[in-house]
């Protein structure tokens, strides 16, 4: 009793803690500039603080819901609900921020003269409210309620994108990253009306349980994917992200690949958990969505020569992993397979963790290099690691963990989808195998392709020699900037080495899509076999190192020039493998899915003496050119055509106005309407 | 009686549509307005002095005398061409009249109701419809403001059409409406005949963006 | 444990074995079978030369690359022994695991700044991609069998004698030699001999390596083979047959790999390079075909 | 009480108008602001009482003429920083001033009449004296400007006039000796329907000229492209307010027949053509003012969207209007300062705005989210309710088209307003003094519409509730 009336009062008082903060962030704006970012640091601490606080609550301690009274809406009131799924991703979006808006400080030291006060606080404000705008479609139920907080997501992710305004292209890019977000909204919007309708249940979460009892769901799933997915970025509807990620400061673009783009996946999860039957449509449409997601995106990721472009496509294949989760996870309930169901629910939320720790990390130390060097394209770039050490380990770092490899995190939670999998082949029926064997295809080959790009863009950005001068002047960011990629380095190990921790998290949460949890406490012994084998790994390399370091004391160690088939006249900066030379074979093997062009002049018939050629490749997202672009230029072209009303003619006008009556009047007359 | 006047004023409305002359139309409109109090005077089931004066100052006063002589001054103010094209030949125009006419008188029949005269009905609308028709195909403001009236003139019958049940006042508000409109736009006409170099519309499309 | 110890053995002697066949054939006086074996040893005398372009990674590289193959025999089974670190699905590790050595090795190749170390890096790279489905799908349609997947239980129960068991054993075995050759890119995918660096894939990565490094790179292709070669005496030895049965025919079969290997190679000419994906690819047809075979074989096509 | 307020009204204008002094004109305006706010008060105190003979404080007046003092107020602040920053001579600021009053003490006896032709009479009236506002500034557009508006609405209103006739006709069969709107509707329900629906149609059409509505849409616009500014900001929201009391009144009198369905179906009609006319048009403007009018085109056919099909459309309906009204009006006084920093009206010749004054900048971009209804602004929580109106009553094509034709439009008017905030600053310009204190009613107003939409005060939706009664 006592315990109880205590959490209520602190819930009370943290809540209050809770507006307060958010009334506080408009104080930005009559903050000198210089100390805008400790106001905004106080405030996100806070706000993380209070959220982590719930999220910790429900994840752990309570066993049902935290719900709590947060603010008057429409004449009721609105509630903040954290269950364990928003509380999972509130802990996922928390950390993300944190580590962003460390990192920010350094990232906006450049800006601070150009930028005036204003801009700066719009700037930390928008920061504030996307991470308070996720967190709050995390926390509400309530339809309208979510979709405007889901809207205010978009607002503030797309004030942060345009920061870099002086662009040109910026602006068009920010344009256009609106109106798709508006468009996923239109989709929900609509789901949710759909449901309404359908039931004449409640206008929220809890309203849609009502109809998916009593109806086929596939219909307003479906508008509730291509919403949510517009987000989350699957393939087709994916256009937004590879452009708004590079266009974005690289703290923005590091919380928005790591955390907002999951927002999506959020929502596609939240809607499922209201789903009981008839799901196998729905897990089919999730996993051959996820299959061509997670293939064409690291396919168009391996052609790109823009770091934090091609960063952003990988962002597509790694939600298409997660998605293949889903998928699996889905088909598991529908095909009654509790295993699939879990260890692929399983997969696909370590998998959110995961890919929000080292996509964010990618992107920080892609943006120290691009603050660095300012440049973007990875052919100017090369043999930073001399330059920025510390930078490139945790690019490698993040590199290996994004491909997938052991002893790092990116390997748990896809070895929970395969092993999902594999362990479900058995009871699985001719079906199920058969989309299980393209999964892990799928998946196999997913990893193999990460493998080959990310080896590509290391070694292009880090290795070798300088391939231009922009690399001379580069120097090791400052402090600030590294402390983040300490702090989410450390988190990849421990998930990496001790990934038995992280069970019971993932059990409670995926408690909620199926009963049956049992399967993933006997991953319990299995995930120890691995932390034990990643410790064995460590340690061989460590042992070879000493005995390395044993041999070569004795024996002379000699520097030489990097073997050139005897030909030494060499220029190191020109005679190296280039990232368009690195993708080439696979460009060549893809050509149906990936147009690349290349202006090239080709040589004449006796030319004897070539002169100076350029070659230049250009790559181009079919998906995007033929959905996305070419439909939306028709439309407005057409409406533009057709604009000939405002003619300045009184006539014109009056005309209409006849036209108007004489028609009327005879339908009426003739009683049509 | 009434009757010949409706019938006289229906044929006023074809002239319209057979004359080319700015002149043509102001005498015109002079004629409607005379007709216009014949209708009332006659269709009047005994005469009380006070509608009677007034009757007298709205159709003959305002619409046959003020108004005509008003046009006239704003006509020669801006020394308009004495023949106008309009946009539709002439020849057209006629049908048009002819066919407005038929028309309302379908609309007329449409919606039989003892409540109203169905030639009045059918002259009334014809010359509203007409009038939109008038200043549809003219090119200069003055033909505009023409229409304009022709339509007032349609309007005038029209509440002659439902009988007497419109409150004094708001039959005094109309004529003072008619009055003030055609002052002020006149007065505009002017106004833009002086600032551009004629009133033909085509001087009067910037705004179309 | 045991299957550790024979798997280093075989490895020692395997290259050897494989240049003594091929000499044989071609009619040359043949070395010694140990001589890959002094190879190494005189390298592990020698000190190292270094580029100045490389970084630490090009220090790291080979250490990782050996060290994960080294890993990857912990898994793997040898008759009835379990690998000494096996678990459920550790397959997959042992696939991620020889993904990780790669990795470094190609990004090793990189740091040399070499055309044509990038060259062989690139190529290594896209084979390895595409040799891995291939794999999983193998082991998939061995996973069909039952429902817990380690290694040592995948082979467990290939044994019950159907004659379409047989089938897809011979087929396994097949592509598992298939993909030794592209795992250790000999002919056809790639010539070990050949004396252009512009054809060459995996040994011009290791160019620059001297020393110590080479010296491991050398054993760790050795190692490779021998992994392979004991993944497919899996297939044939019984887990019921005693012991010593067991540890001879390993011996038998890893010599036997080694003795077509020769021969294949010295029969084969190499490809073009531009033929080898979809000569790759065609061994994942081939496993796929395997997996159908499982499918009927546990019933779940009912053919009639 | 309301005859009162005209005559003093009256007597103000007068006195400013032939006065001829700036000091006047602005003390008695300021004079008249404050008893506009008394008659507000007054009348929401005394809901549904009969006043002066054909008047009658109903709650959609009450509603609509509060939001019409409170932009008045606004609108008379920033009147007097226009005529300053143009430097404007007693004469003309006087007639500007003396056109105001009238103006407004026009609309509100439009807001507040009982009588329909009543209504139409002070309808009239607002068209006289707006025009006098629009020709304010003499120029040529001015001049052309307003011939086009001054002859549009006549004619509108001549139109409108004939279905107030066919009104009448309906009054007298029933023996009323008088117009008011609740005795024809008493009225309406014994009578051949084809009255009703030309009646309706004649006044639909009539007054689209006040509502900027198809038909007659067009010459609002060109009255909005050359008006002063704050004047902009009433015609664009109190003046379409009057056109939509005069419809939505007239609707009262169809609601309760056979004629609804017909009524409802001529409405979606003009409502989607109004919205796709405005979309397709946007892409050509070039003008910042003809922007925003045909936003207002947009809003006002979301209005009758909204109106057409019930239910909570009629609710819906009523918030978008205010809504609209408070936004649309911040947006114009904002262009009052983005004018004079430019001294241009054409949006390729601004840029830079964020960058040259902050805080104005921010007003904007918030006057952005708000009028393309993006969440948080309450025109979305309006919007949001039409649509699943429209839903409900499975006008489900309807609903779709506007979407699209919605999120057209968002992107047209994204396109502009960024250019305005955030493309290179022209050269030419030079750095002028700081505007922040013309910011600030904006930021009230955009605040103002946010808060209503996320939390609307009780008093606000009994409002709508009762002046939505009548309908259902």
């Amino acid at each position: 009793m006592l315990y109880l009336k205590i959490t209520t009062f602190a819930s009370q008082m943290d809540t209050l803690l809770f507006q307060t903060a958010i009334l506080l962030t408009f104080a930005l704006f009559a903050i000198p500039k210089h100390f805008q970012y400790y106001w905004g640091l106080l405030l996100h601490t806070s706000i993380i603080i209070i959220s982590s606080f719930w999220a910790i609550q429900s994840l752990f301690i309570n066993s049902e819901a935290l719900k709590i009274a947060f603010m008057p809406f429409m004449g009721n009131t609105l509630y903040i609900e954290i269950d364990k799924l928003s509380a999972f991703f509130i802990l996922v979006v928390n950390f993300t921020v944190l580590t962003g808006f460390i990192y920010a400080k350094g990232y906006l030291r450049p800006y601070l003269e150009k930028k005036n006060k204003i801009e700066m606080a719009l700037h930390f404000f928008s920061f504030l409210w996307l991470q308070l705008s996720m967190l709050l479609v995390l926390m509400f139920r309530d339809a309208l309620a979510f979709l405007i907080v889901w809207e205010l997501m978009a607002l503030s992710s797309f004030l942060l994108v345009i920061f870099e305004s002086e662009k040109k292209e910026t602006i068009r890019i920010g344009i256009q990253y609106l109106i798709q977000m508006h468009i996923g909204l239109i989709f929900i919007l609509l789901a949710f009306i759909g449901a309404y309708i359908g039931s004449g249940g409640a206008f929220s979460f809890e309203g849609l349980t009502e109809y998916f009892y009593t109806h086929n769901p596939f219909g307003v799933f479906f508008l509730f994917f291509v919403g949510f997915g517009i987000k989350a970025g699957f393939i087709p509807l994916h256009s937004w992200l590879p452009h708004a990620h590079p266009a974005a400061p690289s703290h923005v673009s590091g919380v928005m690949s790591g955390v907002m783009i999951k927002m999506g996946i959020y929502g596609i999860l939240r809607v499922l958990t209201y789903i009981h039957h008839e799901l196998l449509y729905i897990g089919l449409l999730i996993l051959a969505i996820s299959l061509i997601s997670g293939i064409l995106g690291v396919m168009l990721a391996i052609v790109q020569h823009d770091v934090k472009k091609l960063l952003a496509y990988h962002s597509i294949e790694n939600i298409g992993i997660i998605g293949i989760g889903i998928g699996l996870g889905v088909i598991g309930i529908a095909v009654n397979i509790p295993v699939l169901t879990v260890l692929g629910f399983a997969g696909a939320i370590l998998h959110v963790l995961n890919h929000s720790l080292f996509k964010s990390l990618l992107f920080f130390t892609a943006g120290s290099v691009y603050q660095q060097t300012h440049t973007r394209n990875i052919e100017h770039l090369g043999g930073l690691i001399k330059k920025m050490p510390k930078t490139a380990l945790f690019f490698l770092l993040g590199a290996l963990a994004i491909c997938g490899l052991p002893p790092f995190n990116g390997f748990i939670s896809e070895f929970l989808i395969y092993s999902g999998i594999f362990k479900s082949l058995l009871p699985g029926n001719l079906l199920t195998d058969v989309i299980l064997l393209i999964s892990f295809t799928g998946l196999a080959l997913i990893g193999g392709l990460a493998v080959f790009c990310f080896t590509k863009v290391f070694s292009i950005i880090f290795l070798g020699s300088p391939r231009s001068d922009v690399v001379a002047h580069a120097r090791e960011v400052e402090n600030t900037m590294i402390v983040p990629d300490l702090l989410i380095g450390f988190m990849i190990m421990v998930i990496g080495f001790f990934p038995a921790l992280f069970i019971s998290p993932l059990a409670s949460v995926v408690g909620l899509f199926t009963k049956d949890t049992s399967s993933i406490q006997q991953m319990i012994p299995i995930l120890n076999n691995i932390s034990i084998s990643s410790g064995v790994f460590i340690a061989l390399i460590g042992f070879l190192w000493i005995l390395r370091a044993w041999q070569q004391k004795k024996q002379l160690l000699k520097q030489e020039a990097t073997w050139g088939c005897g030909y030494t006249g060499a220029n190191p900066a020109l005679h190296q493998y280039t990232a368009t030379s690195y993708a080439d074979n696979i460009v060549q093997l893809a050509k149906p899915v990936l147009n690349v062009k290349k202006d090239f002049t080709p040589f004449k018939e006796g030319e004897i003496f070539p002169e100076e050629r350029v070659f230049e490749t250009h790559s181009s997202d079919i998906m995007e050119d033929n959905l996305i672009i070419k439909p939306s230029d028709k439309i407005l072209s057409w409406f533009n055509k057709i604009a000939v009303f405002q003619t300045g003619k009184i006539q014109h006008y009056l005309l209409y106005a006849l036209i108007f009556l004489i028609v009327i009047t005879i339908i009426t007359l003739l009683n049509w309407i | 009686m009434t009757l010949l006047f409706i019938i006289l004023y229906a044929a006023t409305l074809i002239y319209f549509a057979l004359s080319e002359r700015v002149r043509m139309f102001v005498v015109l409109l002079s004629i409607q307005g005379a007709l216009l109090f014949g209708v009332v005077f006659f269709s009047l089931y005994k005469i009380e002095l006070f509608d009677f004066i007034f009757i007298l100052i709205e159709t003959i006063m305002v619409k046959s005398i003020i108004i005509p002589w008003f046009l006239n001054k704003v006509r020669k103010h801006n020394n308009l061409k004495r023949v106008h094209e309009p946009f539709v030949p002439v020849f057209y125009s006629i049908i048009v009249a002819v066919i407005s006419l038929l028309f309302s008188f379908l609309v007329s029949n449409y919606l039989k109701e003892n409540q109203i005269h169905t030639v009045y009905f059918t002259v009334a609308f014809a010359s509203v419809i007409f009038g939109l028709y008038f200043i549809i195909i003219h090119k200069n403001l003055f033909s505009h403001l023409v229409g304009y009236l022709i339509i007032e003139n349609g309007i005038f019958l029209f509440s002659l059409t439902v009988g007497s049940v419109m409150p004094l006042m708001v039959n005094l508000a109309i004529l003072l409406d008619v009055f003030m409109g055609v002052l002020v736009l006149g007065t505009f006409v002017n106004r833009i005949g002086n600032t551009f170099d004629s009133i033909e519309i085509d001087q009067l499309s910037k705004l179309k963006d | 444990m045991l299957s550790i110890l024979l798997i280093l053995i075989a490895a020692l002697f395997f290259p050897g074995i494989i240049n003594k066949v091929k000499a044989k054939i071609g009619g040359r006086k043949m070395p010694s079978v140990f001589q890959p074996l002094f190879d190494v040893i005189r390298l592990f005398k020698k000190g190292a030369i270094y580029s100045p372009v490389t970084s630490l990674i090009f220090r790291l590289a080979p250490i990782i690359y050996f060290a994960s193959v080294l890993m990857a025999i912990l898994f793997i089974p040898l008759g009835g022994q379990k690998g000494l670190l096996s678990f459920d699905g550790d397959f997959v590790f042992f696939v991620y695991i020889l993904a990780i050595g790669k990795f470094m090795l190609i990004i090793s190749a990189m740091d040399t700044g070499s055309g044509f170390e990038g060259m062989g890096a690139n190529r290594e790279a896209l084979y390895s991609l595409l040799a891995e489905p291939a794999f999983f799908i193998l082991l998939g349609s061995l996973a069909l069998f039952n429902d817990i997947a380690s290694f040592s239980d995948l082979y467990s129960l290939m044994h019950s004698s159907t004659d379409l068991t047989y089938i897809t054993g011979v087929a396994a075995i097949y592509v598992l030699m298939y993909m030794a050759m592209v795992e250790n890119s000999r002919l056809p995918v790639d010539d070990p001999k050949t004396h252009l660096e512009l054809t060459m894939v995996h040994e011009v990565m290791i160019l620059d390596n001297s020393g110590f490094d080479l010296a491991l790179m050398h054993i760790a292709s050795g190692l490779k083979f021998a992994i392979y070669g004991t993944l497919i005496s899996n297939f044939i030895i019984y887990t019921a047959w005693p012991l010593y049965i067991q540890i001879f025919l390993f011996f038998i079969i890893q010599s036997c790999f080694a003795v077509v290997i020769g021969i294949l190679e010295s029969f084969r000419a190499r490809n073009k390079m531009e033929k080898n994906p979809q000569w790759i690819l065609m061994l994942s047809a081939i496993a796929v075909v395997i997996f159908l075979t499982t499918l009927i074989i546990t019933h779940k096509i009912i053919l009639n | 009480m309301l005859i009162i307020f005209f005559i003093v009204s009256t007597v103000f204008g007068a006195i400013i108008f032939f006065a001829k002094s700036k000091v006047l004109s602005r003390l008695f305006f300021a004079t008249f602001i404050v008893f506009q706010i008394a008659l507000c008060i007054y009348a929401y105190l005394h809901p549904d009482m009969e006043d002066s003979l054909f008047y009658k404080f109903d709650s959609l007046g009450v509603l609509l003429t509060i939001v019409l003092t409170i932009l008045s107020i606004s609108t008379f602040y920033y009147s007097i920083i226009y005529l300053e920053r143009k430097a404007t001579k007693a004469k003309s600021e006087s007639t500007y001033f003396a056109a105001l009053i009238m103006f407004i003490a026009a609309m509100t006896s439009a807001n507040f009449t009982e009588n329909i032709a009543l209504l139409w009479a002070s309808i009239e009236a607002t068209t006289l004296f707006v025009s006098v506002l629009i020709f304010h500034e003499r120029t040529k557009d001015a001049l052309e400007a307003t011939w086009k508006y001054l002859f549009i609405s006549s004619v509108g209103v001549a139109i409108a006039f004939i279905g107030i006739l066919f009104m009448s006709i309906i009054g007298s069969k029933n023996g009323l000796s008088d117009l008011n709107f609740q005795n024809l509707a008493t009225a309406a329900h014994n009578i051949n329907t084809i009255w009703l629906k030309i009646s309706f149609l004649l006044i639909l059409t009539g007054f689209s000229v006040k509502l900027s509505l198809f038909p007659l849409f067009a010459v609002a616009i060109d009255a909005k492209t050359v008006a002063a500014s704050p004047v902009n900001a009433l015609m664009s929201t109190a003046l379409t307010n009057v056109g939509f009391i005069s419809i939505f009144r007239t609707y009262t009198i169809v609601a309760h027949t056979d004629a609804l369905g017909w009524a409802q179906n001529i409405l979606l009609l003009t409502g989607i053509l109004s919205i796709f006319i405005a979309a397709i048009q946007l892409t050509r403007v070039k003008r910042l003012k003809r922007m925003y009018a045909f936003s207002t085109m947009e809003h006002m056919g979301i209005v009758s969207l909204g109106l057409a099909v019930g239910g909570i459309g009629y609710y819906a309906a009523l918030l978008h209007i205010v809504f609209h009204s408070l936004v649309k009006a911040g947006l114009f006084y904002q262009i009052n300062q983005i004018h004079a920093l430019y001294k241009s009206k054409w949006i390729n010749d601004f840029g830079g705005f964020f960058k040259i004054s902050p805080v104005a900048g921010l007003s904007l971009l918030l006057g952005f989210i708000s009028i393309t209804a993006m969440p948080p602004s309450g025109l979305f929580v309006s919007e949001f309710l039409i649509f699943k109106a429209l839903f409900i009553k499975n006008q489900i094509a309807i609903a779709l088209i506007t979407i699209i034709l919605l999120t057209a439009i968002i992107y047209i008017m994204a396109k502009s307003f960024l250019r305005i905030l955030y493309a290179p600053k022209p050269l030419n310009i030079e750095p002028m003094e700081t505007f922040n204190s013309e910011s600030v009613i904006p930021f009230i107003l955009f605040g103002l519409v946010i808060y209503l939409g996320i939390n609307p005060p009780l008093f606000f939706t009994d409002l709508i509730h009762s002046a939505i009664a009548v309908l259902n």
